[in-house]
């Protein structure tokens, strides 16, 4: 992890926002999933591209929970954490998928057109900060993405600059 | 999802106003609707997207399956009126070539 | 509880939202917790009334949790539990308030005009069902608020019929 | 939480227009702004509460304070502009006959 970020998600202020949801793995989930993000983020007065792109990558990993992990079985559940500043959107959603092996998932060639393999391609594109941490003997998948809604540094303004790498 | 549809026989042009957000739940009764309609030969079907406030991969995933069975109809696709957010999508997937946007 | 309450509460429907919060006890998160309401029950198209109700009552609730039980230790946290169908919006708070006795909670003399004392007697105005549950061991307090959105047997239109007691 | 404050020397009036939410959390501002600028004996203070859309027991237990403050120094209060849901938490409090509602 980039040590700024790491710096951003240890050094919270104390008015940070945190919550965590429960929620059922089925596709209408989303744009409830979508609604509380707004709801949490609503007071840091985001840009609308900003707030899409987080909304963007959080309904690809549930998309995938839903989808690959559960293959559509909606009696299973999974839990989301936000937790965001002024100057960070930190959302980790913890699932249960024993098999799931991160380092398989596929690297998409965009010169190729398919109708599928672009969710995770756009969630790196988007956050800062993606990491899928697998527990082999639980089974439990925890995948952290992180996003810097400002740069501290930026003095006035809105900033969606990105992180050098 | 709402989608409204517009039919112009003389032209061959079928225009879908669609109403919603483009994740995995609602791609299915926009795939199924324009599936549905999907007529022989030499139509034009243009998706209005200035009521879709949200597109994910899922939404793209059905457009680029929808694009390859009308071109498989000699059938044109055309997207207009897309959002900012919408767009950017296309744009990060550089998917804004292989699609004919307006 | 009212009969019809209970089997509204058991009988949710498969597409029921469920969606359980964990938060900090400071004021400053009502709000978050008043947007995340009105994301939960966007779907359902309420009245702005009865969507004002459901905020109120929450509201009311979570204050004296802040208030009373923590003493505004912004430390403390508490969890809230959300379940809505179309026809029934239940709340549940759970906190930590060994000593609290729930009967001890005294009703308002509304012809006597004071500074407080008004913040249970609105969530039990509000709401259709109210329980305090609580277990003397842990400490740990359960309230639970019910309120019915829509009665079944009503056919058309957004009903905000009240039962009858 | 904005409060904006207009003053009249001439008829001793001073109105409020009140813009936020008016819980726990915010109503500290508002009663420590009103606080602050009463009047030792004779003025009108009108509180515009058009901008809010929301008021609970802590909202009503500081307007309940501030009428008893006002009052203590001669001077009225008046609340102007409220909201559909804000009324009703007066109404439902029985505290709509308590003060100058308009
Ligand atoms: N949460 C997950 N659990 C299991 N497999 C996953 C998960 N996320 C992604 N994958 C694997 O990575 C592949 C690529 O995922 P993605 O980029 O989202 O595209 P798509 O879902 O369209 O296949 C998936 O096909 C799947 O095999
Ligand atoms: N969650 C709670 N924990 C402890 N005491 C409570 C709680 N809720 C209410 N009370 C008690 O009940 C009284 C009345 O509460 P309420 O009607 O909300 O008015 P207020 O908070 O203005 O006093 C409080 O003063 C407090 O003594």
């Amino acid at each position: 992890m980039h040590a700024r970020i790491k710096q951003l998600i240890e050094e919270l202020p104390p008015d940070a926002t945190h919550m965590k949801m429960h929620v059922q793995g089925s596709p209408e989930t989303l744009a409830l999933i979508r609604r509380v993000i707004a709801a949490c983020v609503q007071h840091l007065d985001l840009s609308a591209a900003l707030l899409n792109d987080i909304k963007l990558a959080t309904t690809e990993a549930c998309t995938n929970v839903i989808k690959h992990a559960y293959k559509f079985d909606d009696s299973m559940s999974f839990d989301l954490k936000i937790t965001t500043s002024e100057e960070v959107f930190v959302v980790e959603v913890f699932y249960n998928d024993p098999g799931f092996i991160p380092a398989n998932i596929p690297v998409p060639n965009l010169n190729e057109i398919k109708e599928g393999g672009l969710g995770v391609f756009i969630i790196k594109n988007i956050m800062d900060h993606v990491d899928y941490i697998t527990d082999g003997e639980s089974g439990r998948v925890r995948l952290q993405m992180v996003k810097i809604l400002k740069l501290q540094d930026n003095s006035g303004g809105q900033s969606e600059d990105r992180l050098p790498d | 999802m709402k989608i409204d549809c517009q039919i112009d026989t003389e032209k061959k042009v079928k225009v879908f106003y669609v109403d919603g957000e483009l994740d995995v739940h609602h791609v299915k009764s926009l795939k199924s609707e324009i599936m549905d309609s999907i007529e022989s030969t030499g139509w034009t079907y243009e998706l209005n997207m200035d009521k879709v406030a949200y597109l994910d991969s899922s939404g793209l995933g059905m457009l680029v399956y929808l694009k390859k069975e009308i071109t498989r109809h000699n059938g044109k696709l055309r997207i207009v009126k897309l959002n900012e957010p919408v767009l950017n999508v296309f744009k990060l997937t550089k998917l804004d070539d292989f699609f004919e946007l307006g």
